[in-house]
């Protein structure tokens, strides 16, 4: 158990850090890998939670796709590589207001509320589902839902294809 | 392993999202933001689901994930039109509509 | 591998009613349809897409009158998580009519814009298909998809004029407070299904009416889910999206946006409220109270200083929403208010759609001449559109909920929620509805005016023509509206769908 | 008919949609259709009055002296719409009240059709005009029919709207168009009145609409006191905005700016009664909510009030008025307080009654204005400017609006006599003694105006048009309207004069005999006394208007206003209308409505940006000092204040731009984390 606190908290710092010179960073093309370590991270996370299928989900879509997807743009929209300094707005001060608030309030409802959730506030993780159990949820239960899903993909797809195409 | 600290580190990444969203002016950097906050509300749903000993948690992260990459793939579009006629992503210059 | 097989043999499939679920099908396989007849069809024949997808949605309208027919017991699928119902039947009927109106107001504007033509229709069509699952979901992940499925072709339909900055402006607003608002919303779901361990609503109804009660996570969590729908409905604070929104896009979208989309967002909250959060009327009530309250006035005052008629008609649905808004700000305080609320928000939406779609077809009718949205362009309109000029005169008056045209029905019921209520909270409510009322007339008699009692502005006074489809969908809304005012009886037992309401 | 009586307002309903329909088609362009229309309706409200009359008083109210027989009345009904277990029921409700306006609104709307044909000749919009008369009255018509007061909004409606096409049908002058807004927003002000007092009274009386219930309970005393009031305080407002009276009186006058037909069939006859008419329909609920069955000498009750006030002020305003049809419109308004006077002092039949005279000899007089604006003055209404001497050449004209002078003047024994004095007696019997004297002062100044307005005319020398353009009399459509309403304006008084009271007991019904029986109030007879001193008071003001006008006498009067500042002050007041108009337009719709919109406005486009820019700004500023001063670099930014360099000046003034999707976005978080810190705070507690 300790191992796995131990891997939390540097998990858990290396995303924090990563995630808030992610915001601030002043070069796009290292915004987008700080986003991959963030993903990556949270991947870990998963995989301390023994939900290691969505673990690697995570990896082969978000760090495969997405973050791919997001490099593609910046370069597509000749983002400057290295510094640049136009890359915040005038409102950062109101934005920290804002996120610290934000961040007050659920932290705050939060830690009262699960401070000592089932008992302890600890995670157990003997009965974790696994994998097999996923499957027969998506394809039982939550069948209607994942069919929709896929139109939703279809859609977005078609749609990007139609709207960013050049004409 | 406490279930309030996933939760505190989803509420900190929630929160630092919002931030990116709110004070980046670049929309590639503002979708990588909202990619920051989908990522958090993941984090909260699978440490739910091992605290609540279900599979649920998962399959509704394993949802959030797959309409999060829809979702950034037509933003990216959006962004994309934006720059072919306009030279620019800069969210704070398409202010042409108001009041 | 053993394991693995064992696994698998213990697996077994959902058991789905294929002909609870035939307009879902039938809309899916149109889509598909209308996808491939992009591929195929030569630019000349692409009409024929308009008409597929037209004929898809009424076909898909037939299983729903079989299934109403039947007089079946609702039926439950996916241990509750999708339910077909009177209230998801009603509903599924009215969204696809919306789609139905809106496909006619699109022909002509799409087939004559430099437009995507089958990319456009796939589109409306997933985003239909969104909201037809929307009005049977009762899990947190069925509405999630949902939403989402109705949202993101929306999105992209709002920047279908490419080269249109406004439209690109009108996008990226609507796509990103869209995308921040449900990420909110998630947030939301993730916490109160942490406190559940459930995504069923009635799962969730049974655990928050029991044991907790004053806890801040659920509290946040409702609140959280609700932001999300006040979004979609446009609700003030949550609203900023929609003029811009609604100005830039192409006029059919707006209508689609300000009709169908705010309905989804609607049926999504009565599902929520009604089957989830019931008890919990200690959190949604105040916050329903101060959305309908503002939604209202700052809808309504806005709304007064505007000069184009379209972004009129934004602010003007944002007051319209305020409206629908107050039936559930009241619906917790007794077991009449709860009934005559739920009866009040449905009727309040079918009234709503028929009026709405109205006006924007006529918006689009008129456009197709002036090329213009200013409402001074509608001056002396009767003169060489006499038919508009009434059409558009008949939506506006029902607008503002003026006899006999259908509106004055809807506000009636919302009133009726509000004295069934009859606490000094709800009776203020009702006043400020009634004095939002009586402000929302001026704005609706200035555009009535202008067309019925200024010069054409350039002595222009050739007839508009007005295309087939068109005036299909003017003819429909209108029979529809007046049919409302004259004979409420019509419509008035859609509202009473117990289904939702215990 | 009195089963069938829904047939009478449907007819010009589907008249309507026919005109719309094919209207153009025809050979007179519509006009056939509408005639036909009201004229069917005309004969069934007449066949149907004649029933009513036949029908036998087998209804037995009260005991001992007070022991009526009324008719009962007539009520077909069928579900209009079920909302939950509540059956909202459609239908009509004929009594005699019903059967007098139906044949009023039925005469007035034929011969205001006949009228038009000629009066409008060659108009471009005639047909849709036509249209728009038959949907008028077809709403009117619902009104008095109706048996329940859903149905009666539906009626009241459909004519606010008419009104404002046909008041704005020469909309081309800017200035008819704002008469016809000002006409629809008014009246819709009061019209909030009705929806509140009908939800009222929709919950008081157990989810009905019934007007017979609510009747009924309201007598019974089944429904609480406090709820009456309020009900019939919010329909008060209803009545006040559609029968124009004070305050809400302005819209009437400037509605003459419509043909003058349409003057005469609206604001005459039919439309402006619609509130007298609700008030007396439910008079059930108007009586026992504002007690006015509180006999007691210097007693009065709100309508009452309302309705004196109305009367005085409007006539003395009609003192000041050149032009004709405001003449008569504010006589209207004047008339119109003596009805409403007389609902609140508990003269039921003498409202009704001078409702029924009034019709006639208003829609004569305005129909005659119009005659000789056609023929006469060259299409002016200008009594000063193109008017006087015209008896010579349009004699027909002459006599019937002379008539109709007299009988408004409530000279004996012309038609406003009786009802003017029935109203009279009436209020001094009940113990409202000050309303009596306030209408004989209305009656003496009426007298008076009427008596300027004939002489400026008909009398004196011709002026202007009247005198360059060859005056002549009118044709026969026009002339022979005037000559039945001249007729009637003489007779239609002693349907109820002469001790005859066959209109009282034709009308009258079980409201209104409970309502009387329970407080001893009666009806009072003809009473001589009371005759003779109306008739010297309003002699009186036509002898007086003659000295000054014709004779020149009393001539420490003449030319007052050009001699003395007090006078010339105070009819600035009444030609400035009492500034009633520039309180609303200046100070209610520019002073409250445009700064509430410009400060909603203004909210969001300042306040909410500036909220956020201002917290950024000033959490931008103050971080730059906290960063100079960590990072020792002082002296730069404390010489420049908060450190705002020349650049961020530029940034402050972009920053007041508007229309960012990021400060929605933070609008949106705010609002959310805002929300639901209240929320939690709030709730969990």
């Amino acid at each position: 158990m300790i191992a796995q606190q131990i891997a939390f908290g540097i998990l858990a710092a290396t995303m924090v850090l990563a995630s808030l010179r992610l915001v601030t960073t002043k070069n796009v093309v290292h915004a987008g890998l700080l986003l991959a370590v963030v993903l990556g991270g949270a991947a870990g996370i998963f995989v301390l939670l023994a939900a290691e299928y969505v673990a690697v989900v995570q990896i082969l879509v978000y760090i495969g796709a997405v973050v791919v997807i997001l490099l593609f743009g910046t370069m597509l929209t000749r983002a400057r590589i290295g510094e640049d300094t136009d890359l915040d707005n005038d409102q950062r001060w109101l934005a920290a207001i804002v996120a610290l608030f934000m961040l007050g309030v659920t932290g705050t409802v939060l830690w009262q509320g699960f401070r000592h959730a089932g008992g302890d506030g600890k995670v157990h993780l003997n009965g974790v589902q696994r994998a097999a159990q996923v499957s027969d949820l998506i394809f039982g239960p939550y069948g209607i839902p994942f069919e929709v899903a896929s139109v939703l993909l279809l859609a977005a797809l078609v749609g990007a294809v139609a709207i960013a195409r050049r004409d | 392993m406490y279930l309030v600290e996933y939760l505190l580190l989803a509420a900190a990444l929630f929160s630092i999202g919002v931030y990116g969203v709110l004070a980046r002016k670049n929309g590639v950097l503002v979708l990588m933001s909202i990619e920051l906050m989908l990522n958090a509300v993941n984090i909260n749903l699978i440490a739910f689901g091992a605290f609540r000993g279900n599979a649920i948690g998962q399959v509704f992260a394993l949802f959030v994930i797959a309409v999060a990459a829809a979702e950034v793939g037509v933003g990216m579009a959006i962004v994309l039109l934006i720059f072919r006629n306009r030279a620019s992503v800069n969210l704070d210059e398409v202010d042409l509509m108001r009041g | 591998m053993h394991a693995l097989l064992a696994v698998a043999s213990s697996f077994t499939g959902p058991r789905l009613d294929y002909h609870a679920l035939a307009p879902e099908i039938i809309l899916t396989a149109t889509l598909v349809l209308v996808l491939l007849a992009d591929l195929v069809l030569e630019e000349r024949n692409q009409w024929l897409i308009s008409n597929l997808a037209g004929i898809g949605v009424l076909a898909s309208v037939i299983p729903i009158i079989t299934l109403a027919v039947q007089n079946h017991a609702a039926r439950s699928m996916a241990g509750g998580a999708y339910v077909v119902d009177d209230f998801s039947l009603v509903l599924k009927a009215l969204f696809l009519g919306i789609g139905y109106v809106v496909l006619l107001m699109s022909t002509n504007y799409v087939e004559e814009g430099d437009y995507y033509q089958g990319e456009y229709y796939f589109l409306l069509l997933a985003s239909l298909l969104g909201m037809v699952v929307m009005a049977s979901a009762r899990d947190l992940i069925t509405i999630f998809v949902a939403l989402e499925t109705l949202s993101i072709p929306a999105y992209m339909l709002a920047g279908w004029r490419k080269r249109d900055l406004k439209s690109n402006e009108a996008a990226i607003k609507y796509y990103l407070l869209g995308v921040l608002a449900s990420a909110v919303m998630l947030y939301g779901m993730s916490l109160v299904f942490g406190y559940t361990g459930s995504t069923v609503l009635t799962e969730i109804g049974k655990q928050v009416n029991g044991s907790i009660t004053h806890k801040p996570v659920i509290t946040l969590g409702i609140f959280f889910i609700v932001i999300g729908f006040a979004f979609k409905v446009s609700a003030v604070p949550f609203h900023f999206w929609a003029p811009d929104t609604y100005e830039g896009s192409p006029t059919p979208v707006t209508a689609f946006l300000s009709v169908a989309s705010k309905t989804a967002g609607f049926v999504a909250l009565l599902e929520l409220i009604y089957v989830g959060f019931l008890g919990r009327n200690d959190v949604w009530g105040p916050m329903f109270w101060v959305l309908a309250a503002l939604t209202m006035t700052v809808g309504n005052l806005i709304a007064l200083r505007q000069t184009n008629v379209v972004r009129l008609l934004a602010y003007s649905s944002i007051a319209q929403a305020g409206y629908v808004l107050v039936p559930f700000a009241v619906a917790g305080d007794n077991i009449a208010a709860r009934r005559s609320s739920f009866t009040a928000a449905v009727v309040y939406l079918m009234i709503y759609a028929a009026m709405n779609l109205g006006a924007f077809s006529v918006v689009i009718a008129v456009a197709r001449k002036t090329r213009s949205g200013d409402i001074s362009s509608y001056g002396g309109l009767f003169e060489y559109a006499p038919g508009l000029t009434v059409a558009m005169t008949v939506f506006l008056f029902a607008l503002a909920g003026i006899p006999p045209a259908g509106g004055w029905f809807a506000k009636l019921m919302v009133f009726r929620a509000v004295l069934d209520s009859g606490t000094t909270w709800a009776v203020v409510l009702g006043v400020i509805a009634g004095v939002n009322s009586v402000i929302a007339l001026y704005y609706y008699a200035a555009v009535a005016r202008e067309m019925w009692m200024s010069p054409v502005p350039d002595g222009d006074v050739t007839p508009v023509r007005v295309p087939a489809p068109l005036l299909a969908s003017l003819g429909l809304t209108g029979l529809v509206v007046m049919a409302i005012g004259v004979y409420p009886q019509l419509f008035a037992h859609f509202g009473d769908l117990g289904t939702l309401v215990r | 008919m009195l089963d069938h009586a829904w047939l009478i307002p449907a007819i010009p309903a589907v008249m309507f949609w026919l005109i719309l329909g094919f209207g153009k088609r025809l050979p007179g362009k519509g006009h056939e259709l509408g005639i036909a229309g009201v004229g069917a309706s005309f004969v069934l409200s007449c066949v149907a009055a004649v029933q009513w009359i036949g029908r036998s008083t087998d209804v037995t109210i009260g005991e001992g002296a007070h022991v009526e027989h009324v008719r009962k009345a007539v009520e077909h009904s069928t579900t209009w719409f079920d909302i939950g277990n509540v059956h909202i029921r459609v239908g009509t409700y004929i009594d005699g009240l019903s059967v007098a306006l139906l044949v009023v609104v039925g005469l007035i709307s034929l011969l205001v059709h006949v009228y038009s044909t000629a009066y409008m000749h060659d108009d471009r919009r005639y047909t849709h005009y036509f249209a728009a008369l038959s949907l008028f009255t077809a709403g009117m018509l619902t009104l008095v029919s109706a048996s329940s007061a859903l149905q009666m909004l539906f009626g009241w409606e459909a004519m606010g709207v008419c009104s404002f096409m046909l008041i704005g049908h020469w909309w081309e002058e800017k200035e008819n168009s704002n008469a016809a807004l000002k006409a629809f927003l008014t009246t819709r002000t009061g019209d909030v009145g009705f929806l509140i007092g009908l939800s009222i009274l929709f919950f008081a009386n157990g989810q009905t609409f019934d007007v017979r219930v609510w009747n009924a309970n309201a007598l019974g005393g089944h429904v609480s006191h406090l709820v009456l009031l309020m009900g019939a305080i919010a329909l008060m407002g209803a009545v006040v905005g559609k029968s124009a009276q004070f305050p809400l009186h302005t819209w009437l006058p400037d509605a003459m700016a419509g043909p003058t037909p349409v003057s005469a069939l609206i604001h005459a006859a039919t439309m402006v009664v619609a509130g007298v008419f609700l008030f007396s329909r439910l008079y059930g609920v108007f009586f026992t909510g504002f007690s006015i069955a509180a006999p007691g000498h210097g007693t009065f009750t709100v309508p009452a009030v309302i309705g004196g006030i109305t009367i005085i002020i409007a006539a003395l305003l009609a003192f000041v008025q050149d032009d004709i049809k405001k003449v008569l419109a504010y006589s209207t308004v004047s008339q119109l307080g003596y009805m409403v006077m007389a609902l609140g002092v508990g003269a039921w039949t003498g409202a009704i009654f001078h409702l029924f005279t009034h019709a006639f000899f208003k829609a004569c007089l305005f129909l005659g204005a119009g005659s000789v604006s056609h023929s006469g003055s060259h299409h002016s209404f200008d009594m000063k400017r193109d008017m006087g001497g015209l008896r010579k050449h349009m004699p027909i004209t002459f006599a019937t609006f002379g008539i109709a002078s007299l009988a408004l003047a409530g000279i004996f024994p012309l038609a406003g006599f009786w009802s003017k004095d029935d109203i009279l007696v009436t209020a001094g019997h009940n113990g409202y003694e000050l309303f009596m004297v306030v209408g004989l002062i209305g009656a003496f100044m009426t007298a008076a105006y009427m008596t300027r307005c004939v002489w400026l005319t008909f009398y004196g020398e011709p002026r202007g048009a009247a005198a360059e353009h060859h005056p002549h009399e009118s044709p026969a459509a026009i002339t022979a309207p005037l000559v039945i309403l001249a007729f009637l304006s003489i007779t239609a008084g002693w349907l109820n004069g002469f001790g005859f009271h066959y209109f009282g007991h034709w009308t009258t019904n079980e409201t209104l005999v409970h309502a009387l029986e329970r407080v001893n109030l009666v009806e009072p007879r003809f009473s001589f006394p009371a005759a003779i001193i109306s008739l010297a008071v309003a002699g009186s003001g036509i002898l007086l208007a003659w000295l000054y006008f014709e004779k020149r006498a009393l001539g420490p009067l003449q030319d007052l206003a050009a001699r003395n500042a007090l006078a010339a002050r105070l009819k600035l007041v009444l030609v400035r209308k009492y500034y009633l108009d520039d309180l609303y337009e200046k100070v209610i719709v520019a002073g409250i409505a445009g700064p509430i919109a410009r400060g909603a406005y203004w909210f969001n486009q300042t306040v909410i940006d500036g909220v956020v820019n201002g917290a950024g700004v000033g959490a931008k500023a103050a971080g730059h000092i906290v960063y100079d001063i960590i990072d020792q670099k002082v002296v730069d930014g404390a010489i420049n204040g908060a450190g705002f360099t020349a650049e961020e000046g530029g940034t402050l003034l972009r920053i007041i731009q508007t229309g960012r999707v990021q400060q929605y976005a933070a609008a949106l978080f705010g609002a959310a984390a805002l929300f639901g810190l209240a929320l939690v705070f709030f709730v969990g507690t």
